[in-house]
């Protein structure tokens, strides 16, 4: 199909035809048809009449903003309407407007089409791209355009890319010498595709006979296989060790506040999951404000959610340690059961506030897709802008505790608590705002994690665990050994998951996590000496 | 101080016995349907299941109460138990599954062909009712050898104790793994040959869950007024001055451990025929709580705490969940808070009869 | 549950015939670099009351962990008797063998009541099994009614130990050490806190233990150690700085030293 | 000491009863029939089943409103199993002995259901059951309103091999590691094997409960579908769902490359996705909220009305989806029959459900099998759209029945397409 529609193209690129409107019975087609044979043909059609009206229907389609009211066609912008046949504005939209629906053949299609028009378009990125469209799915009738652009291309970039795409063409079809130079011209690519290109040359036929018969191009082919393989390879491995530290950030983060509750002052807080909740709910909250009042400046509502999240998380927390937790100092124990009860009611509270469903918390526009970091890899934004947020908090908590009085305060009580009340530090008042402060950050990363997972009123339960674990894994009061902790578990899990699975690699954490405990009882950072048993 | 009770204590133990074993196995078996004092199936089931996690709290209390080591992975143990005991009554099912297989159904639809090995002689009651010893008693010494060894103390242990339950959750919730994965085991159809869904036979059951929690009541306080239980005590409150008492308190705390872990293992089998499931959300880390929870409403240190705790907490459960359903939670959370700001003794604090260890 | 046997089996090994009881050679222990123990080397002879001192930090209680099995030394070997390896053995077992030692700050069973402490503590076969079904003899409760006498807190035996006054704690961990008839005592700072009645009565105490028993009193109070000390070791950083009778020590220049020049 | 212990137990059990027996005082007024609602409104499974709660006690209003079942006031006895499977049994035995329901509208889960049908075939109860599910089972006290696997999975898979869903070669089983997607994928590997698909161009993915991390799995999705036109079949249940569109989106796949059909992913469950990335994704339904006409249009209207009346939290954006209707359907059909029948009895209720007609949202006149317990229902492949909604690219021409036990399951050979009636004991 797409076939044919590049060879239309290729026709009107060669010789520019009369502008002439746009034909009604196509147009009508395209709407109404009733197989999806049908409205391909319609897009050809248009394709054909190479008409500049049809880009700008096509792409409309594509988009999703294309209705039909009675027998008109309407290209959608807000809320007025063009007649796609005679440009006529129409404005308001009639209520019967209702949407033209496209199946995924339908819009494959006419996604090659616009790409194909796109080669030819000014925008280099725009170039890009389409090349790369036809790169995942080379047509040997696309060859004559792609050589066309190749010859106009000026960017290194994009030319590369046509040179893979005119390679993997000429690769089925042309003379050996055509194909022996396509092959190592892929041999460059990094494309996941091309192996599959590469792979029918070296294979053996049913009755053991190569399927190639000509060795030269079979062995140039295992050559090129080798490299791409290779870049591959390396595209893996990256994103393997993306992954893991994606996740251990977000361990991190999500354990850093427990690190300071219950590392540093003994609270075995049960709760900390639920104050995560609490952090993604309050983003989810400034979320709808901005949608509500400004959703002009909806792509920077994170700028508000942060500081949100941390102080609601950090007020509940507050208050918390007023009413509960402060009597239970030097009690353990009976902390986790009594937080264990608070977060049973602050589930159940979010639960009857925002009802038991997931609420969405959209990423902001510069946080949705991802970065080409290879061919064969894509780096989100939301969570390269996870790990960057979990680093800053990490320096953000550490300069706290090490270089402000609340932080030596904060030390002081901790280490010592008599004698600190004795030089006249205000120990309750401290521990009130270090518990806040733990609050405050676990928080952060209900913010942070509402970017990634969904937000409902479970989201604390699946945290709770894995907090502890890195948390005791680090070493109880040691803030560096969370962070180690945290990455080092990602980066753990994510290894094993690639070749175990999900599960298994879980499990194999845990009992790793169990294993180490037993060589080292206090933790990857333990105090020795005298101290730890007083 | 060797006598297990007081004169008052033992006509309330015999009270306590007569109304277990006599009075409501009447009011069901005798007392005909209708009349006011009759105990529905429901309630004598619901009873028998109260019982089984009594038993529970009274496991965790010798290891939390008196030793000092709160686990957190108690309802690993009881799970085993109970999975040891499904494997037999999966086994009694036989052809009367939904595909009339020799095999469970599950392994049916695995396409498995045979039992796997760690199946093996599950058919048999007594091999099956020493797996539930078993199970979960070498479990708990290996993992309590190794964790005692290297002097794991506090909420370390606690931690790592959540850890194992959590990756038996996992490991069970796997189809592969050969348990039913995330249905687990349930649809039983008789026991001993016996059928399993009648009012006798959950009497009978109901009964025996009784026996044995009077039987580990008695157990337990034989041990805490035992030297051995004076030993467990000062190890709780001085680990260090009876180590260089000359006991190694590791062998002490093992014991304990162990023999909890098996008592646990013991609920897990009575439970589950009169259930009718289980799966391997009982290893859930919130149930493991759940069980700490109990013994601190009822009582630490205390055993008849921790029977009340259990019976109190998942009275309060049963009753809320259907009197409030959408709010019920909120009544849970406040009793855990309250009872632990308040009644850092439990309820057994509240009627002032905690002795000293 | 077989090591903890150990200690028995030891304890008919042990063989002081050399005199001496306690064997420290080179002995060194370090924290993340700071040295507690530096080369420590002393010998005490059965029967022997020895008393050490020096200024906080020199090492007197690490030296004392070494001893009992608590902190295990990087380097150096600790003898008791001539046979037994104390590297080698746990804190029970060093107990079983007959070391008993006194916490700085009184450790008991504060749950407990006085008797149950003294009874925790008897020597007795206290392997899991055997502690089970153990049953108090009427023997043994007079040995433990007499230690009651001895430590003076007759009267007292039912009440929660956790209630006595900081004296009596102190008196009754030595009772418990007592009753554990060890070979060798291990004291740290046992008057502290004592009032100076209580201090007298125990310095007599220990002059009588001396002889049947070794006792390694470590103490800052000078005056106590006047009216027992026989012979006095000066610990500093973590080595032994002086020993001898304690007028010669004190005359040490080296040992005025470190505690006038700080 | 000890007495109290069990005094405390049984008084909080007395209270219980009380509390069964004197909820609305039933004794007194005559005409009333209590039925009872087991869905979990707190734990894991509250995200999907509390909707079903309020959609149950709005259809018991409605039909109050138009005069009750046979002049009896339907009074709704709900309870909350907490997401607990044992729990299920307890709170089921419980409906059934102490509240002595008619019938009981309840369970999401498989494992939910097989822990409650013990009891309802024990005690001869009732059960509709609303949710799609694996199939495998045929209970004569249970009534199943959601899809079986081939009014489901196998429809929407014959859709991905057509020219217009894409002619997918490769097929990626993804899912969470429970009966459901295990079933659901076996009985699509046997039916892709009769399509001539090799084991090879099958991968087989399962991933735990609550699975929130899915960069490896999307990886290795795009590492497979470098073999050729691939489709990806997703059984990934409620909550992980998120996180796995999020990683979809992120990681540039587009549905015009690599479609993913859902069965588990209706409104509800998109309700918490920015969708904008998902456009074009499949889902297979037998209904859908944006279908149109005259029935859906009213129910929707009723809906929405009734979560005002009720401020429930999701008022401000009243949803409709697939188990909803299925709640709807079932206990509108529960409702017809008693009335045939004349009577509650169980018995005579279940013999008059078969065949049972009702015009239902989803635009049919859908009707209960006459043996197998299950609903014909029509089959739709709905689109992601911007909004969260669906828009239908495919549907069978009209309802289908049902096959709980699948033709191509070499173990269900030979079974019978009614329920084999179980021993009732006397």
């Amino acid at each position: 199909m797409r076939g044919l529609v590049l060879t239309l193209l290729l026709a009107l690129a060669a010789f520019a035809p009369p502008a002439l409107a746009l034909d009604a019975g196509v147009v009508h087609k395209l709407a109404f048809g009733e197989s999806s044979s049908e409205k391909i043909a319609a897009v050809n059609a248009l394709v054909e009449s190479g008409d500049e009206q049809a880009e700008p229907l096509l792409k409309a389609l594509l988009a999703g903003n294309v209705q039909t009211s009675g027998e008109r066609v309407l290209i959608v912008r807000g809320d007025a309407g063009i007649d796609a046949v005679t440009g006529e504005k129409v404005s308001p939209l009639p209520a019967d407007a209702d949407n033209v629906v496209l199946n995924n053949r339908v819009r494959g299609v006419l996604d090659a089409a616009v790409s194909a028009l796109r080669l030819v378009s000014r925008d280099r990125d725009t170039r890009l791209e389409a090349a790369r469209d036809l790169a995942d799915d080379p047509r040997a009738a696309a060859l004559p355009i792609v050589k066309k652009a190749l010859a106009k291309e000026t960017d290194a970039e994009v030319k590369g890319v046509l040179e893979i795409v005119a390679a993997s063409i000429e690769l089925r079809a042309g003379a050996e010498a055509e194909r022996l130079a396509a092959i190592r011209t892929l041999a460059g690519s990094g494309n996941p595709k091309t192996e599959t290109l590469l792979l029918p040359l070296v294979a053996k036929k049913a009755d053991g006979s190569w399927a190639e018969p000509d060795a030269a191009i079979r062995a140039a082919a295992q050559a090129s296989l080798a490299d791409v393989r290779g870049r591959l390879a390396w595209g893996e491995r990256i994103g393997l060790l993306f992954a893991g530290l994606s996740l251990g950030s977000i361990l991190m983060i999500a354990a850093l506040g427990l690190a300071i509750t219950y590392g540093l002052m003994g609270v075995i807080n049960m709760a900390h999951g639920e104050l995560i909740m609490i952090g993604a709910y309050a983003t989810y909250a400034v979320q709808n404000l901005f949608k509500a009042y400004a959703p002009a400046a909806f792509d920077w509502y994170l700028l508000a959610a942060v500081p949100a999240a941390f102080l609601v998380s950090g007020a509940v927390g507050m208050i918390l340690e007023r009413t509960v937790i402060r009597w239970l100092y030097g009690r353990p124990l009976e902390t986790l059961l009594a937080t264990w009860g608070i977060s049973l009611v602050l589930i159940q509270a979010v639960r009857s506030l925002f009802g038991a469903q997931n609420v969405q918390v959209d990423n902001p526009s510069w946080m949705s897709g991802g970065v080409q970091a290879l061919p064969n890899l894509v780096l989100p934004y939301n969570r390269i802008a996870i790990i960057f947020f979990a680093a800053a908090v990490v320096a953000g908590v550490w300069l706290l505790l090490s270089r402000t009085r609340l932080g030596l305060f904060v030390r002081g009580v901790t280490q010592n608590r008599a004698m600190a009340s004795c030089v006249g530090v205000p120990t309750a008042r401290v521990d009130t705002w270090a518990f806040g402060l733990g609050c405050a950050i676990a928080g952060l990363a209900g913010c942070a994690v509402s970017q990634v997972g969904n937000v409902g009123p479970a989201l604390g339960q699946g945290y709770i665990v894995d907090s502890f674990m890195v948390v005791v894994l680090g070493g109880v009061g040691q803030l560096a050994g969370t962070v180690y902790a945290g990455v080092g578990l990602g980066l753990v899990n994510k290894l094993l998951e690639s070749w175990s699975g999900a599960v298994l690699a879980k499990i194999a954490v845990l009992v790793f996590i169990i294993v180490f405990i037993q060589k080292r009882p206090q933790g990857l950072f333990a105090l020795k000496g005298r101290a730890v048993e007083a | 101080m060797t006598r297990l009770y007081g004169s008052r204590g033992w006509i309330a133990l015999a009270a306590f016995s007569a109304a277990l074993l006599i009075v409501v196995p009447l009011l069901a078996l005798a007392v005909p349907a209708g009349n006011p004092f009759h105990l529905s199936e429901y309630w004598v089931s619901l009873a028998g299941k109260f019982l089984c996690y009594a038993i529970v709290a009274l496991a965790m209390d010798l290891v939390w109460g008196y030793a000092g080591i709160l686990s957190l992975g108690h309802g690993l143990f009881f799970a085993l138990g109970g999975y040891a005991m499904g494997m037999y009554l999966m086994r009694q099912i036989g052809l009367d599954g939904v595909y009339h297989r020799p095999l469970p159904d599950f392994m049916v639809f695995l396409d498995w062909k045979a039992y796997p090995w760690y199946w093996s002689f599950t058919d048999h009651f007594l091999y099956a009712a020493a797996l539930v010893v078993l199970v979960p008693g070498l479990l708990a010494f290996v993992f309590g050898w190794f964790a005692f060894r290297s002097r794991i103390k506090g909420v370390y242990f606690s931690i790592i104790t959540q850890a194992l339950t959590y990756a038996a959750m996992l490991l069970f919730f796997r189809n592969e793994t050969g348990f039913g994965g995330n249905n687990g085991f349930t649809d039983f159809k008789r026991i001993l040959g016996f059928p399993i869904a009648t009012l006798d036979m959950r009497v009978v059951l109901y009964a025996l869950s009784a026996a044995a929690l009077l039987g580990t009541l008695l157990l337990g306080r034989w041990l805490v007024t035992s030297k051995f239980g004076r030993v467990l005590a000062a190890i709780r409150d001085a680990e260090q001055r009876v180590m260089f008492c000359g006991y190694d308190t590791g062998h002490y705390k093992l014991f304990v451990w162990t023999l909890s872990a098996v008592l646990c293992g013991i609920a897990g089998a009575l439970y589950v025929p009169q259930v009718g499931i289980i799966n391997p959300s009982e290893m859930s880390p919130a149930n493991s709580i759940e069980v700490a929870i109990w013994v601190a409403v009822g009582g630490r240190g205390t055993l008849a705490g921790a029977v009340i705790g259990a019976a109190l907490v998942n009275g309060a459960k049963s009753f809320f969940t259907q009197e409030f359903p959408d709010i019920w939670l909120y009544f849970l959370g406040l009793l855990f808070i309250l009872v632990t700001l308040f009644m850092p003794r439990g309820v057994m604090g509240l009627l002032g009869r905690r002795k000293a260890a | 549950m077989s090591d903890a046997s150990v200690g028995h089996l030891v304890e008919q090994r042990l063989d002081a015939t050399h005199g001496v009881v306690l064997y420290l050679d080179g002995i060194s222990v370090s924290f993340d670099g700071f040295k507690a123990l530096n080369a420590l080397s002393l010998a005490i002879d059965a029967g022997e009351l020895r008393c050490v001192i020096g200024p906080n930090g020199a090492g007197k209680t690490t030296m004392m962990d070494v001893i009992t099995g608590k902190t295990r030394p990087d380097a150096g070997t600790a003898f008791f008797g001539q046979a037994i390896d104390l590297s080698r053995l746990t804190e029970a077992e060093i107990a079983q063998a007959g070391i008993g030692r006194k916490f700085q700050k009184p450790t008991i069973f504060e749950q407990h009541s006085v008797f149950e402490n003294l009874e925790l503590a008897m020597k007795a076969d206290k392997r899991v099994r055997s502690t089970l079904f153990a049953r108090l003899d009427s023997e043994a409760r007079d040995r433990i009614a007499a230690m009651i006498e001895r430590v003076g807190l007759a009267g007292a035996a039912d009440r929660v130990a956790g209630l006595l006054s900081h004296g009596q704690k102190q008196w009754l961990e030595i009772g418990m050490l007592l009753m554990q008839e060890p070979r060798l005592l291990l004291l740290d700072e046992p008057v502290a806190g004592m009032s100076d009645h209580e201090t007298e009565r125990t310095a007599e105490l220990f002059l009588t233990l001396a002889g049947r028993h070794s006792l390694v009193v470590v103490e800052h109070d000078m005056a106590f150690i006047a009216s027992i000390a026989r012979k006095v070791t000066v610990l500093n950083e973590g080595s032994v700085l002086a020993e001898g009778p304690l007028e010669a020590v004190q005359n040490d220049p080296r040992v005025i030293e470190v505690y006038l020049g700080r | 000491m000890k007495r109290r212990t069990f005094v405390k137990g049984l008084t909080l059990g007395a209270a219980t009863a009380a509390g069964g027996l004197a909820a609305p005082a039933i004794w007194a007024k005559s005409k009333t029939v209590k039925v009872g609602v087991l869905h979990s409104l707190s734990g894991t499974m509250a995200i999907s089943e509390t909707v079903l709660k309020d959609v149950d006690l709005m259809t018991f209003e409605e039909i109050n409103r138009k005069g009750g079942v046979m002049g009896h006031k339907i009074e709704p006895v709900v309870v909350d199993p907490a997401s607990n499977w044992p729990l299920f049994a307890e709170k089921a035995r419980q409906l059934l002995t102490v509240d002595k329901v008619a019938a009981v509208f309840g369970c999401w889960t498989s494992v939910s259901r097989k822990s409650v049908l013990p009891v309802f075939e024990e005690l001869n109860g009732l059960l509709y059951y609303p949710v799609q599910y694996e199939g495998e089972e045929l209970s004569y006290n249970v009534f199943y309103t959601g899809a079986a696997p081939n009014q489901q999975a196998i429809p929407a898979v014959e859709y991905l091999m057509s020219e217009d869903g894409g002619g997918a070669k490769r097929f990626f089983l993804l899912g969470t590691d429970y009966v459901y997607p295990r079933t659901t994928n076996k009985i699509l590997r046997y039916f892709l094997h009769s399509k001539g698909v090799k084991d090879s161009d099958i991968a087989e993915v399962y991933t735990p409960f609550g699975h929130s991390d899915y960069q490896t799995i999307v990886a290795n999705i795009k590492k497979f579908a470098a073999g050729g036109r691939t489709a990806v079949v997703s059984t990934i249940n409620g909550d992980s769902n998120v996180p796995f569109y999020k990683e979809l989106g992120n990681q540039g796949l587009k549905a015009t490359d690599i479609p993913v059909v859902a069965f588990s992913v209706g409104e509800e469950e998109l309700r918490g996705v920015d969708t904008k990335p998902l456009v074009g994704q499949l889902a297979a339904w037998n209904y859908f909220m944006s279908i149109k006409n005259p029935v859906n249009a009213a129910w929707k209207k009723e809906w929405a009305a009734y979560t005002k009346r009720k401020k429930l939290p999701y008022a401000d954006k009243p949803l409709t989806n697939d188990p909803m209707e299925a709640s709807y359907i079932g206990i509108h059909m529960w409702k017809q029959a008693v009335e045939k029948a004349g009577t509650f009895n169980v018995d005579k209720v279940i013999a008059a459900m078969g065949g049972q007609q009702f015009k239902a949202p989803d635009g049919f006149t859908i009707e209960m099998d006459p043996h197998n317990h299950h609903l014909h229902k029509p089959v739709y492949v709905g689109q992601v759209r911007a909004d969260g909604q669906f828009d239908v690219v495919w549907k069978t021409k009209g309802p289908i029945k049902a096959q709980p036990w699948s033709p191509y399951l070499p173990e269900d050979k030979g079974k019978k397409d009614y329920p084999e009636k179980m021993t009732k004991k006397s």
